[in-house]
């Protein structure tokens, strides 16, 4: 992998808090060839671990996934406390302007290989509040979505069924959107800063 | 002694590999055993496994300083360090590790390096919650090594020796010879400073996930955090074969090691499953208190 | 040989013609006052030669040609040629001193000033008891007129009480010699000291009574010596000098003179008023801010001390020569430094002490000041050190026991007050003001400081044939001195060279422990020089405290004999104070430093004086045979005590942290990990009495110090952990630290021995390293307080691994040498069956890895903070011998044996061996230990995890402080994200109750309480002459009775 | 002579007690002048041996038989040189009084107080 030495701007910051941030641009990261990937495939899908973000209603629903009645355990997953260690986000319903800073920010803390899980209408193209000054309709204009479960709002079965989805993509290789992410990065990104007013953070969120 | 090196150091190889495998499996049975208890199918037992594979499989990774990378180093070459020091199974020489190195003081102090290491990899991520949870971790440390310390003295007093091959080898022979029976309270105070080691409930404050994100490795991931779940499993073995030693007899076969490192797990676990969590200044008068006690009665007993 | 005689025509002679030389011109008159009193000293001067150096013996003089009793007979003898002598000379400065108020005023001052110093020396030479009652009036009313030399109401205020109350005591001194006369029938002294049994009398007694009691009025004794302070607070400073230190020169003769008459059961009476008037002077004077009333207090208590003296010598028929030495040395420092100090009173023209900051500025004259301050105390090498040396040894030995209590007690307390002046000058913040310092003034000063010196040098070479081996840290001293003019980098490898001379010179006296403590005091200090040399600029001072403070170290070492040793003990302490003091905050701690020092040295001073024994030291140990009753258990007690507070053992530790922190960086890294080893040393000597003689309950003492030692460990610790500065926190981890050491010394086993020596070793190592480490991160962040640094690793990269390895090497984990301590005294302690010593000390080595944590992690991790964005790494002049250090560390890390034998072998004279090797293995009858293997093992596992992480991680981007999961925020900013302040506060919860200052609260309240008493006390003196006129009444009666007078 | 001796004391009290008792600076003066004048009795008064004449030779007291007829002399001699010291001491006294009065009018002793402690 050869080291790139792009820098991200970061001219949305105040000079003096360039040097807490790092500034160096993110890099896709191929797949492993053969069996090796595949099986670190199948790892990861048996391996789940869930950063749940909470923006709407969704998040009430990933709690019972806990509970013996649906008990996601069985399959791997778990809920994880910090971006740093989990592997799928959830976005947990509709996405405020406000939300969305947060969102993009423990996205990109979430390291790679990442898959997204976007829950509920609001996620897909903004539901009931596809009108509202100040939610986002379409996530995934923001982040790359792998696998939506619609509803209004979607039962933990659902979910469950959502995560089966994406266990499968990733089985198959076909979970990576990460990469897609920093292929796309100045899109993303110029989205983002269209609805995001106060940036105040570095370009790319290491 | 007489063992060449490299035989010795394949031996220790063998026998680390053995440990980890069982130290990991008895994380994955106890979950389902959680599992079951709460009415769950749970995981399968050798979900940690998968755990790790997918951890060690993660493409990108970040490092805040020097410190923060050999953090986990330090922490997994303590947890190895540890169960190389100690005589794993009475007689055998694969799994006699490099117990010569040292007697049981070596173990004891052991145990802070890979904490020491940790703490400072953690301290170097910047993040304040990783610093909380090491001045949680580090405080109720100083409180469970009072009686801890003291029942391994009381031990020192009963047999004599701080060398744990003659500590297991004084307690064979029948079952009433372990140290379980001959010392009990010793024991107790020993068995109670153990859940604090294991960070069980309730001197869980340390890990705490919901307000300080699991503490001390809050930043760590990808490779680094598979370290330490490797040595989640091997250092917990480890502490639970030291338990087997010192208190219940030693092993003398794998099986044997499997079965009453089990056990005594079991021990933590139950109460872990019965209990809330403390606070850390209620857990440090905690232990400075009852097994404290319990520990130096243990002492006065065996010196009058 | 002149006849003394001459002296008396030459001043009346002269005194009276002064009309007419004025005449001529005010400079003729002037130039013949000082040619007589030239002429005076050079008579005394030679008698004093001739008595000093030559068998001549007292000549008696007898006027108008008759024997006594029908005329007047002169004495001339060593005592009488000493004081004339002093006398005259101080009279000869004095009037240099003055030669400005003689230029301006009339002529007669000049006279009063002759006649006064006359007066004098009559006082001293007459063996006539009306003639002396004759010559202490005609002193006493040139004195009273000269109160008034440049007049104003105070003076004249204060003139007038002196005169009422000084008129009263004459009146009695008449009443009394007449009534002698009544009795004996002669006025000859000598005769009536002959048939002095009329004194068992009740009129015999009334009236040797009233003679001595006036006298002892004119001394000033306590209570009865308002009129006294209020005169040396006004006078002019050149009078005032002569008064307190001339008349009362003259004054204490006659006393000493008329002493015999007192019954021998009579004299601890006098004693006691003697200790009376010290005790009280010295504990009133710690209220007093008026300098010139201060000097009088210290006055008044030094002339208590010397009647104390006086009578206790008489009344334990101590030898004379011995007796003479020890008063006159008290009598000279007291003569000298008081005449110095009222001297540069007058250059300095401020009443408050405070205002005396002035002198900062004078560095010449400070350095004088702090000479006479140090010569009132009794510091070594000045005279008062070797009479207080000379003195207690005397007590102890009749069993004076109260007696020590008391006179080391007023010392203390006197101590107190002149090092708390002296602190407070050096430490000013109060800006430099214009100070006149004309010749006419100085010169005497510079006269009487050099004066001292040389005697100071005198004594120990010519009275107690010390050779040049105890000297040379003063000689090390006095070089660098000389050298002071240096940049400070040329300066520390002058030290550096002296220092490694020095031990090439000591290294063949050296042998067994005494070599360990040679590498930790010697070669310790040398490496940490280095360190020195990142000093800018000249730094004037430092360097001669610091290499006389690194050679006394030595000398301890090689002392023969416990004079020796108390000398070099007593060096250590000063030169360490001095240095203390130089820090820009340490005006307190250096005050709390220097009165638990004193106050331990004088335990160690009587210790030693109880001991039968007079070589105690490690060399003198050998050469002399041991019995069972060396050291009776009070010498014990003492001197154990005394040890111990220099360790900072728990109860005596308040100075410690305070002074080692507030001392400068660098410094506090010699006093920590070097000095603070002393005190083990100390114990090291004293507990191989202990062993030798068999004493009984020595388990009881070794245990006692056991627990000592332990709760030590545990507090110092303990404290050390809710410390925001990070020097307290060394501090108290030093107290810890050396609370093992102690421990261990106390397990009495050949095993706690090799550990105690072998973490003192190792204790210098990671200490210095550490200490070393902080100086430099000190010197570039400019904060103590760890919370407001952080981060620090990424600037300071060597600083943290020199850190890093020395709290790995002092929490005890192993690989590192640390461990090896750990194991060495867990081991000690259970083979001795000190179980639960064993497991506090467990205890305590797990909350050492607390306040290990918060200093690596609050310094060195965390967040940097944007004011140190642009700290760069620590002068290499502190790295490099951090590095030394960790190389050391690293080498008995991987070969413990390195050490450990050596050690072994050290103990082995004094205990059999339990320890023995099996190629590297270390066995101990419980346990065993592989340093080596346990170093492989670690470094091994270690090694191919870290090769086996760099594989598997693959790509690492490095980022920046702020780029951390924060709850999906970002961080506000670096302050509020390092979590550094009040870091253990859930511990604090938990154990808080343990670090409650409950001895700071106790010493606090001691201080409280001296000050409020000296704070009554002193409403004694109501300001009203009458009021001392009724005291002094009073203090007749009352003490006639207490006395047993009928 | 014993009632001279108690004279002498008497007078000696008298002076201690106006010195203890009188506020004025002169009084104390005096009460020392009497104190002195006691003293200087009580002198004499011990040299004094009854029936015998002055310690001066002439017709009557030669050298061979002074012994015999003589008070003691040396009193008397001391007495003069007494005389003489308190002369000069109570001069200074006084004059000291009376710089003191000049500067600040008062002769009281309790005026004089500002040093103190």
């Amino acid at each position: 992998m050869k080291k790139d030495n792009r820098l991200l701007p970061n001219k949305d910051m105040p000079d003096f808090e360039r040097d807490y941030f790092c500034d160096a641009h993110p890099e896709t990261v191929k797949p492993l060839k053969g069996f090796i990937e595949k099986f670190l495939n199948w790892a990861r899908a048996n391996s789940l671990w869930i950063l749940g973000f909470g923006t709407g209603c969704g998040a009430i629903e990933l709690r019972p996934l806990m509970t013996a009645r649906f008990d996601m355990f069985r399959y791997g997953m778990a809920p994880r406390p910090t971006p740093r260690q989990s592997c799928v986000f959830v976005i947990g319903g509709y996405a405020s302007i406000k939300t969305l800073k947060r969102i993009v920010r423990s996205y990109e803390q979430i390291q790679a290989p990442k898959f997204v899980l976007a829950l509920g209408s609001c996620t897909i193209n903004g539901g009931m509040y596809f009108d509202s000054y100040n939610t986002i309709n379409r996530i995934d204009h923001y982040i790359p979505v792998d696998a939506y479960v619609t509803g209004c709002m979607p039962r933990p079965e659902a979910i469950i069924a959502g995560l089966r989805k994406l266990q499968e993509l990733i089985k198959q290789g076909k979970a990576e959107k990460a990469n897609e992410y920093i292929e796309n990065f100045e899109w993303y990104k110029a989205n983002q800063k269209k609805v995001i007013k106060d940036w105040n953070m570095p370009d790319y969120n290491w | 002694m007489d063992t060449p090196l490299v035989l010795k150091i394949l031996y220790s190889l063998i026998s680390l590999a053995v440990i980890t495998i069982w130290g990991l499996s008895l994380g994955g049975i106890v979950r389902k055993i959680y599992a079951r208890v709460q009415g769950r199918i749970g995981p399968p037992f050798w979900q940690p496994f998968i755990d790790i594979i997918k951890t060690y499989g993660k493409r990108t990774a970040v490092t805040h300083g020097i410190m923060f990378f050999l953090g986990p180093v330090f922490r997994i070459a303590g947890g190895i360090g540890t169960y190389l020091f100690i005589p794993a199974i009475l007689g055998s020489t694969i799994f006699s590790n490099f117990s010569v190195s040292g007697d049981v003081l070596l173990v004891m102090y052991f145990i802070f390096f890979g904490q020491l290491g940790m703490a400072l990899g953690a301290g170097e991520s910047g993040h304040p919650y990783s610093a909380i949870g090491v001045a949680r971790g580090l405080a109720q440390m100083t409180a469970f090594e009072v009686p801890f310390a003291l029942s391994i003295i009381a031990i020192v007093i009963q047999y004599h020796t701080l060398n744990i091959t003659t500590i297991v080898l004084a307690q064979q022979g029948s079952i009433l010879n372990w140290t379980l029976f001959t010392n009990p309270l010793a024991t107790i105070a020993a068995l109670i400073a153990l859940l604090g080691m294991n960070m069980h409930n309730p001197f869980s404050v340390v890990l705490a996930p919901q307000e300080i994100p699991i503490g001390p490795p809050t930043e760590f991931h990808g490779s680094y955090l598979a370290l330490m779940q490797t040595n989640r499993g091997i250092f917990n073995a480890a502490k639970l074969v030291l338990y087997m030693n010192l208190f219940f007899g030693g092993a003398t076969n794998i099986f044997a090691l499997i079965i009453k490192t089990f056990s005594i797990y079991m021990i933590s676990v139950v109460v872990g499953v019965s209990f809330p969590r403390f606070r850390t200044d209620q857990s440090i008068k905690f232990f400075l208190f009852v097994p404290t006690l319990i520990a130096l009665l243990a002492i006065i007993i065996l010196v009058l | 040989m002149v006849n003394p005689i001459m002296i008396f025509i030459l001043f009346l002679g002269t005194a009276f013609l002064f009309a007419l030389f004025d005449k001529i011109h005010r400079k003729f008159s002037f130039a013949i006052l000082q040619l007589v009193l030239l002429i005076n000293t050079f008579i005394a001067g030679q008698w004093l030669y001739k008595f000093v150096f030559t068998s001549q013996t007292p000549v008696m003089i007898f006027t108008a040609g008759f024997k006594p009793p029908f005329s007047i007979n002169l004495r001339m003898g060593l005592e009488e040629a000493f004081i004339l002598f002093a006398v005259n000379f101080v009279g000869l400065l004095s009037a240099l001193y003055l030669s400005k108020s003689f230029k301006h005023s009339k002529v007669y001052p000049l006279v009063l000033y002759l006649m006064m110093i006359m007066g004098v020396n009559g006082i001293v030479m007459t063996r006539d008891l009306f003639n002396l009652f004759v010559f202490l009036e005609i002193s006493s009313i040139s004195t009273y007129a000269l109160i008034a030399l440049k007049e104003n109401e105070q003076r004249l205020a204060s003139g007038f009480k002196y005169m009422i109350a000084s008129g009263l005591a004459s009146v009695f001194f008449l009443l009394g010699t007449i009534f002698i006369y009544h009795i004996t029938g002669t006025l000859n002294i000598d005769q009536i000291i002959t048939h002095k049994s009329f004194v068992i009398t009740s009129l015999g007694f009334l009236s040797v009574f009233t003679l001595m009691m006036s006298l002892i009025i004119e001394l000033k004794p306590f209570p009865a010596n308002g009129w006294a302070l209020d005169v040396y607070q006004t006078t002019t400073s050149g009078v005032v000098s002569i008064i307190a230190v001339a008349n009362s020169a003259g004054v204490f003769y006659a006393f000493y003179k008329l002493l015999p008459l007192i019954p021998h059961n009579q004299l601890l009476f006098i004693a006691g008023i003697g200790i009376v008037s010290f005790l009280f002077s010295n504990l009133i004077a710690i209220k007093q801010t008026d300098s010139r009333r201060l000097l009088g207090y210290s006055s008044i208590a030094q002339i208590g001390l010397l009647i104390t003296v006086t009578a206790l010598t008489r009344y334990l028929h101590v030898k004379s020569s011995t007796s003479l030495f020890i008063i006159s040395s008290i009598f000279l420092s007291n003569f000298i430094a008081k005449a110095g100090l009222f001297w540069i009173a007058g250059i300095i023209k401020k009443t408050h002490i405070k205002e005396w900051a002035i002198l900062r500025f004078k560095p010449g004259l400070l350095i004088i000041f702090g000479v006479f301050i140090f010569a009132l105390v009794g510091i070594p090498p000045f005279p008062n050190f070797w009479a207080k040396w000379d003195l207690i040894r005397f007590l102890a030995l009749s069993k004076l026991h109260i007696w020590i209590i008391l006179i080391l007690l007023g010392s203390l307390l006197e101590a107190f007050y002149l090092f708390r002046w002296f602190g407070s000058i050096v430490r000013s913040e109060q800006n430099e003001e214009q100070l006149l310092q004309p010749a006419y003034k100085t010169v005497p000063i510079i006269i009487f400081f050099l004066l001292l010196i040389i005697i100071s040098i005198g004594i120990p070479i010519h009275i107690y044939q010390f050779d040049i081996l105890p000297l040379l840290p003063i000689v090390g001293l006095l070089i660098l001195s000389i050298f002071d003019f240096l940049p400070s980098k040329l300066k520390a490898i002058i030290s550096m060279i002296i220092i490694a001379g020095y031990t090439l010179y000591i290294y063949p006296v050296l042998s067994g422990v005494s070599l360990v403590f040679a590498f930790i005091f010697l070669a310790g200090s040398f490496i940490q020089l280095i360190a020195t040399m990142s000093r800018k600029g000249t730094d004037k001072g430092f360097f001669p405290l610091l290499v006389g403070m690194i050679l006394s170290m030595g000398s301890l070492l090689v002392a023969r004999s416990s004079l020796e040793f108390f000398f070099a003990w007593e060096l250590m302490t000063i030169t360490a104070y001095m240095l203390v003091l130089r820090g820009r905050k340490a005006e307190k701690p250096a005050l709390l430093f220097i009165l638990f020092s004193l106050a331990g040295a004088y335990l160690l001073l009587s210790g030693l004086s109880y001991a039968h024994v007079i070589n105690f030291s490690l060399v003198g140990l050998g050469t002399i045979p041991i019995s069972a009753h060396m050291l009776p258990i009070t010498a014990f007690i003492l001197i154990v005590v005394a040890f111990l507070i220099k360790v900072g053992a728990v109860g005596f530790h308040i100075w410690l942290p305070g002074s080692y922190a507030e001392a400068e960086d660098d410094t506090t890294s010699f006093m920590s990990s070097i000095l603070s080893k002393t005190g083990i040393f100390g114990m090291l000597i004293l507990l191989l009495f202990l062993l030798k003689m068999n004493m009984h309950h020595s388990a009881l003492f070794t245990s006692m110090l056991g627990w000592i030692g332990i709760f030590t460990v545990f507090f110092g610790s303990l404290m050390a952990i809710f410390q925001e500065d990070v020097k307290y926190l060394l501090a108290y981890s030093s107290m810890g630290q050396l609370g093992y050491i102690v421990l261990c010394m106390a397990a009495m086993s050949h095993l706690g021995w090799v550990s105690g020596l072998y973490l003192a070793v190792n204790h210098l190592f990671f200490k210095a390293m550490i200490l070393l480490a902080v100086a430099g991160v000190i010197s570039r962040v400019g904060t103590r307080n760890m919370y407001e640094m952080g981060g620090l690793i990424k600037k300071m990269p060597y600083s943290f691994i020199s850190v890093l390895i020395g709290i790995i090497a002092l929490s005890g984990v192993p690989p590192l040498s640390g461990f090896g301590a750990k194991w060495l005294i867990y081991t000690a302690l259970l083979e001795k069956g000190w179980y639960f010593r064993a497991g506090l000390s467990f205890f305590a080595s797990a909350i050492a890895f607390l306040y290990l944590f918060r200093l690596i992690h609050t310094i060195f991790l965390g967040q940097p903070k944007p004011q140190h964005q642009n700290v760069k790494e620590a002068s290499p002049f502190f790295l490099i011998p951090q590095f030394l250090f960790i190389f050391a560390i690293m080498a008995i890390s991987m070969f413990p044996n390195l050490i450990i034998k050596p050690l072994s072998t050290f103990i082995n004279p004094y205990f059999a061996s339990t320890i023995q090797w099996q190629g590297n293995t270390l066995y101990s009858s419980l346990g065993y230990w592989n340093g080596n293997l346990v170093m492989y093992v670690t470094m091994g596992v270690f090694m191919l995890l870290l090769i086996w992480l760099i594989i598997s991680i693959g790509r690492v981007q490095k980022v920046k402080q702020f780029n951390i999961v924060f709850a999906a925020e970002r961080p506000f900013k670096p302050t509020t994200t390092h979590f550094a302040h009040n870091f253990y506060a859930h511990y604090k919860r938990a154990l808080g109750t343990f670090v409650r200052p409950v001895t700071t609260g106790f010493w606090n309240g001691v201080g409280e309480w001296i000050s409020s008493a000296a704070g009554s006390i002193r409403q004694i003196y109501s300001g009203n002459g009458q009021t001392y006129v009724l005291y002094i009444l009073l203090y007749f009666i009352v003490l006639y009775f207490i006395m047993g007078g009928k | 002579m014993r009632y001279t001796l108690i004279l002498g004391f008497i007078l000696f009290m008298i002076g201690l007690w106006a010195m203890l008792t009188r506020k004025n600076l002169f009084k104390i003066v005096i009460g020392f002048s009497i104190i002195d004048t006691g003293v200087h009795l009580i002198i004499v008064t011990i040299g004094y041996l009854s029936g015998k004449t002055a310690p001066i030779l002439d017709k009557l007291v030669t050298p061979a038989n002074a012994v015999q007829k003589v008070v003691d002399p040396i009193p008397s001699a001391l007495v003069l040189t007494a005389i003489v010291i308190g002369l000069a001491v109570t001069a200074l006294m006084l004059s000291y009084v009376v710089r003191l009065y000049k500067r600040r009018k008062s002769l009281s002793i309790e005026d004089y107080r500002e040093l103190k402690w």
